[in-house]
């Protein structure tokens, strides 16, 4: 009696209109299906008594005249528990960030994308559309033809010969309306800046050196791919969900890939599954590299960019060897794995990893004594146990608040069931313990990689699989560098899924850079975003964090900024005359 | 040799540097073509309008303060005559004055 | 004249500063392009350094299909950089959109939105393919002008 | 008249400045990517990164206050020419020396920072400003450091002319060895006055993008970076005069060289600092100075005072 039939009794046992309707599809994963008048408090029990204390993500489906809702909830232990329900398309729902504060982003998602209406959601950025798309289109509806936005034809849809607003014109940026308080300077770390890799725009309005708030467009990434698997197969979409981020892309194509399986249950044999496992363990080690780089670099300590960049191209060498690129591998077919891994490259890996260890030795015993880099590193970007929970941060960024969520060791997949590692953690809350946790995991996916390699079993690489999928449905979660990536998979019988629903690590963590913000310093702001390894590419997802009372903005001459601040001071009792001493921070 | 005086020396290395500047430009590339943004303020990208902006740096006006008044004795105590009785004294009164300035500001 | 035009051609080829800039690109060609500056490949042996606004650039290095969030950015940035400048698309998809080709929010291809003077194929652009561009974009400056 | 004309423009003036300054920026580069064993820039780099720059387009904000914006390069550039001939370069003797040019050459060294806050403050952009006002707040931490720890030395020698104390320290051998704790402070602070990087939060690239630097582009750009580079040739050389005053006897070719070999390895120095320090915050950065190493300064002082009064009778 495995606790999900425990939970699937309970849930039968008080609403009787459930009787038999609770499905245990996999080991872990239970689906039901309620009206929405029944919703809300179906959904206060599982969160409540049932302990589902985690909000994957929500899935919008377009099912014809109404809308589908699938909320996927986790328990600490694994278990997914999929509540679906489907309201008409114009009648609204009512948000749940009550429950889940984290859960606005998927809302807001829902109502762009998808034209769901959702009562209660707080006012923000735009999501993930641009801010000059009109707002009665929505992409991912059945019925939405991308031919729309061809010259002209938006016209005639419209009746005026209006094109369709992609002219370089003036364009609502982030900074134009006013997130700062009177006196406050609002710096735009536009798209492009040294310190992000991708574009996204954050305003943070400054006071001094303090940040007072901070509001993050993103967006910038968002290229459509999940309308785009609609239109194409299942083979054509392993290249393309490969390529919605560079650093963990075997993360993505190996959740799709399980996830189809799952539906068409293909059984992949054990030497595949271990193949899988070890370029997931080299992914993680050239992408914890990878950061490790980045953060010197933000704060400004360009030597550990040089030293561990040098260390990673190893990595890629042995990666390239293995799956013939660098990255974006292509290991993954449905039905098991591509290439196979020969006897004869097993002890040239296995050399190379151990040259590594004794470097990451090295990078422990130097974010363990280096001054300046503690300095920079240690009490900033804090964020409470409880936040996590609240917030709903995945990946090394909740391990670093002591809080043990690792879907390797909770829902494992691919071999990680046998793989003997331990959930590295860490209790300082803040970009410290995340180095230490990242340095950590490093040291584990070594001995990990070396056990895989060692005892690998025998067999064939793949199995065949059919090219049209049976109609079903089925969610896949993989811990991926920077957290828990979540894949939704809905397919209908033809040769092109119904939906594809990608949630990535760095959205869960985006909420909690706004917590980690609270009156830090501007210098702080770099690496407190690094530290959670955004990979935006992956997101495009936005939200706006700390709102100000909202003033209107006023354009202000330079003289009347001056006569205003001079006044403004007085109030504070700074005129020199009778120099009160301010309190030192 | 009044020509090497800081005061003159200053003059005719600013003339210099003006006209060495002012002849580099004949080097400079002439566009042709439209400015477009060229001359908007650099925002990342955005097309940010209030650049009119006063940060404000209170926290460290302790800092400043006792910057300018150690400044001043520094250069009180730099225009003593050398060698006396009295600027050493002066001298041992100006840092235990720091010192303690140093430590009050530190305490709070 | 002819000598100085001469000299202050040879310092354009041999200090061509960089800067990078994602238009919706998966990252994989930016890590890349960052992976040219590390010590195996280390670009700054012909002088490239990675700078950080369009004023102090030469070379735009743009990766990823333009997005149409980011396309009035992308102008923007072209346009704030100050006059010898070049433009390089590094990767499929700022070639040509790749594998984001059709997307309805993607335009396909940097030159959609701004003139470009060099395209690096490759998903990634490896970072020996991103130095054999820069370096053949100098070289056919160096016999144009 | 015509030797000083040649003082002034040829010999330890523009020419030889401009010379040495753009040798030590690859001799700093060039360190900097081996200690990471990056191979590095070829020998002429600063050169051609120096020309490139005079031959890009001349770009000036629209919002900028068009004067101060094109003549902050030009004051930086002067006032830090100027403060070359009064250092002892290898010889006791400077080119031109009176009572108090130690005071002098230290204002003009600070003239440099106040262009980078004007150049920043007047070309109205938000990070040019934020990074203005952050190189006067580093101003307030590290300048009496420096001030205080390069008087100590002339206290001991009994003159406020470099000339007068090279040629004190001369005559009196192994007495600098008294200030090498003034030394380190002065280092300190010649890394906060030519913002290397654990001070360098005014320029802090993955912060503020370029500091005050973020509208500069072309000649205007060229001329404030030439301007760092002498300010550290100079910077370095002070030291050198102040605090390694050994081997002044020799004869001018000997006494160049070696003369030379002190400013490497000051520079070597920052440059090692430069790859081994993260970046401190502008907070961290203000109460580090203050909290420890201005006292160490005034020990410096207190060393000299009672070595003064009660050692050298």
């Amino acid at each position: 009696m495995t606790d999900a039939e425990t939970i699937k009794q309970k849930l039968e046992a008080k609403f009787n209109y459930l009787k038999g309707s609770v499905r245990l599809q996999r080991e872990k994963r239970l689906w039901l299906e309620t009206a929405y008048d029944k919703f809300a408090e179906l959904f206060d029990f599982a969160v409540k008594e049932l302990g589902f204390s985690f909000l994957c993500t929500i899935t919008g489906l377009d099912e014809g005249e109404n809308l589908g809702y699938i909320y996927h909830l986790a328990q600490p232990g694994g278990i997914v528990l999929n509540i679906k329900t489907r309201t008409k398309k114009n009648e609204p729902i009512k948000s749940i960030t009550a429950y889940f504060p984290s859960g606005n982003i998927y809302e807001r998602e829902l109502v762009d994308l998808l034209g769901a209406k959702v009562e209660g959601l707080i006012e923000g950025l735009r999501y993930p559309l641009p801010d000059d798309w009109p707002r009665d289109q929505y992409p991912l509806r059945k019925d939405w033809d991308a031919k729309v936005l061809e010259k002209g034809s938006y016209g005639e849809m419209h009746g005026e010969n209006v094109q369709m607003p992609i002219g370089p014109k003036q364009i609502k940026g982030p900074t134009s309306f006013s997130i700062a308080h009177k006196n406050d300077v609002t710096l735009p770390i536009g798209p492009q800046h040294p310190a992000l890799k991708e574009p996204e725009s954050f305003s943070v309005a400054l006071r001094g050196e303090k940040i007072a708030g901070v509001e993050l467009r993103l967006g910038y990434n968002h290229r459509g791919i999940e309308k785009g698997c609609e239109q194409r197969s299942y083979i054509q979409d392993i290249y393309l969900i490969e390529r919605i981020c560079g650093i963990c892309s075997h993360s993505h194509s190996t959740a799709y890939v399980s996830a189809v399986e799952e539906i068409a249950g293909l059984e992949i044999p054990k030497r595949a599954s271990y193949i899988r496992t070890i370029i997931a363990e080299l992914e993680r080690i050239h992408s914890h590299l990878l950061w490790l780089g980045v953060a010197g670099h933000e704060i400004g300590f360009d030597t550990l960019l040089m030293y561990s960049w040098r260390d990673r191209e190893a990595i890629m060498d042995i990666l390239a060897m293995l799956t013939g690129n660098r990255v974006n591998y292509g290991i993954n077919q449905i039905g098991g794995v591509r290439r196979d891994i020969t006897p004869d490259q097993v002890p040239q890996i296995i050399k190379v990893i151990e040259t590594l260890e004794e470097q990451t030795k090295y990078y422990i015993q130097l974010a363990l004594e280096e001054v300046t880099l503690i300095q920079r590193l240690s009490g900033v970007g804090v964020l409470s146990k409880e936040d996590v929970l609240r917030l709903g941060a995945v990946g090394p960024t909740a391990r670093a608040s002591s809080v043990p969520r690792d879907t390797r060791k909770d829902d494992p997949y691919a071999a990680y069931a046998e793989m003997p590692f331990k959930v590295i953690t860490d209790d300082h809350n803040d970009v410290y313990g995340r180095t230490i946790v990242r340095l950590g995991e490093l040291m584990e996916s070594y001995s990990m990689t070396k056990h895989a390699l060692i005892n690998m079993p025998d067999g064939p690489i793949s199995v065949k699989a059919p090219r049209k999928i049976p109609a079903g449905e089925a969610v896949s979660r993989y811990e991926a560098p920077r957290g828990e990536d979540v894949h939704y998979i809905k397919s209908n019988g033809t040769e092109n899924p119904e939906r594809v629903k990608v949630r990535a690590p760095t959205l869960a963590n985006t909420q909690a850079v706004s917590k980690m913000l609270e009156d830090r310093y501007l210098a702080d702001l770099p690496i407190v975003v690094a530290a959670i390894d955004p990979c935006f590419s992956c997101t495009d997802r936005s939200i706006s964090i700390i709102n100000l009372e909202n003033e209107h903005e006023k354009v202000m001459t330079w003289k009347d900024l001056r006569d205003y601040s001079v006044e403004w001071y007085k109030k504070q009792g700074v005129d020199f005359s009778k120099m009160k001493r301010r309190q030192f921070p | 040799m009044i020509i090497l005086t800081p005061p003159i020396v200053f003059i005719i290395l600013l003339a210099f540097s003006w006209l060495l500047a002012m002849a580099s430009s004949i080097v400079a590339f002439k566009r042709k073509g439209p400015i477009g943004a060229l001359d908007k303020p650099y925002a990342g990208g955005e097309d940010v309008k209030k650049h009119r902006v006063q940060p404000d740096y209170s926290q460290f006006f302790p800092f400043a303060f006792f910057f300018t008044i150690l400044h001043v004795v520094t250069l009180v105590l730099a225009t003593f005559p050398v060698g006396s009785l009295g600027a050493f004294v002066v001298a041992v009164v100006y840092i235990v004055g720091a010192m303690l300035g140093l430590y009050i500001l530190f305490r709070r | 004249m002819k000598v100085i035009d001469k000299i202050v051609h040879w310092a354009r080829l041999k200090s061509p500063w960089i800067l990078h800039f994602n238009t919706g690109a998966c990252n994989a060609c930016d890590i890349e392009i960052i992976a040219a500056l590390t010590p195996r490949f280390d670009v700054e042996r012909f002088g490239v350094q990675l700078k950080a606004t369009p004023r102090h650039a030469d070379i735009l290095v743009c990766s990823g299909p333009v997005t149409r969030q980011i396309r009035d950015r992308l102008i923007r940035i072209y346009e704030q950089m100050p006059e010898p400048k070049f433009v390089v698309a590094v990767g499929t998809c700022a070639t040509s959109g790749g594998v984001f080709q059709g997307l309805y929010n993607v335009l396909g291809g940097i030159d959609q939105a701004i003139p470009v003077n060099a395209y690096i194929p490759g998903c990634p652009a490896s970072p020996m393919a991103i130095i054999d561009g820069v370096v053949k974009l100098l070289k056919s400056l160096e016999e144009s002008e | 008249m015509g030797y000083a004309l040649f003082n002034i423009f040829i010999f330890p003036g523009f020419l030889f400045l401009g010379v040495i300054s753009l040798v030590a920026e690859y001799f700093d580069r060039k360190l900097y990517a081996r200690l990471q064993n990056r191979v590095g820039p070829p020998w002429f780099q600063p050169l051609a990164d120096f020309i490139k720059l005079l031959g890009k387009e001349d770009v000036v904000p629209e919002e900028a206050d068009k004067k101060m914006f094109n003549l902050s390069p030009v004051f930086a550039l002067t006032a830090v020419m100027t403060a070359f001939f009064y250092i002892p370069l290898w010889g006791a003797q400077a080119i031109f020396s009176f009572n108090g040019d130690l005071i002098v050459v230290l204002y003009l060294l600070t003239i440099p920072t106040l262009t980078f806050f004007l150049g920043g403050w007047y070309s109205r952009s938000l990070f040019s400003t934020i990074g203005a006002v952050r190189s006067i707040t580093q101003l307030f931490a590290y300048e009496i450091p420096l001030f205080v720890s390069i008087l100590a030395p002339a206290m001991l020698a009994n003159t406020w002319s470099l000339s007068e104390m090279a040629a004190y320290y001369n005559s009196h051998p192994w007495f600098w060895l008294a200030n090498l704790i003034g030394f380190g402070v002065a280092l300190i602070s010649l890394l906060g006055k030519l913002e290397r990087v654990p001070f360098d939060i005014p320029e802090a690239e993955t912060e503020i993008v370029a500091g005050s630097f973020t509208e500069y582009s072309g000649r205007l750009l060229a001329y404030f970076r030439m301007a760092i580079d002498m300010e550290a040739i100079v910077g370095a050389s002070l030291l050198a005069a102040v605090f390694l005053p050994f081997g002044l006897g020799l004869s001018p070719v000997l006494g160049f060289i070696l003369y030379l070999i002190k400013i490497f390895a000051i520079i070597a120095l920052l440059a090692l600092f430069r790859t081994v320090f993260a970046r401190l915050r502008i907070d961290q950065m203000v109460e580090f100075c203050w909290k420890y190493i201005a006292p160490i300064a005034f020990f410096q002082v207190l060393l000299d005072l009672v070595l003064k009064a009660f050692v050298i009778r």
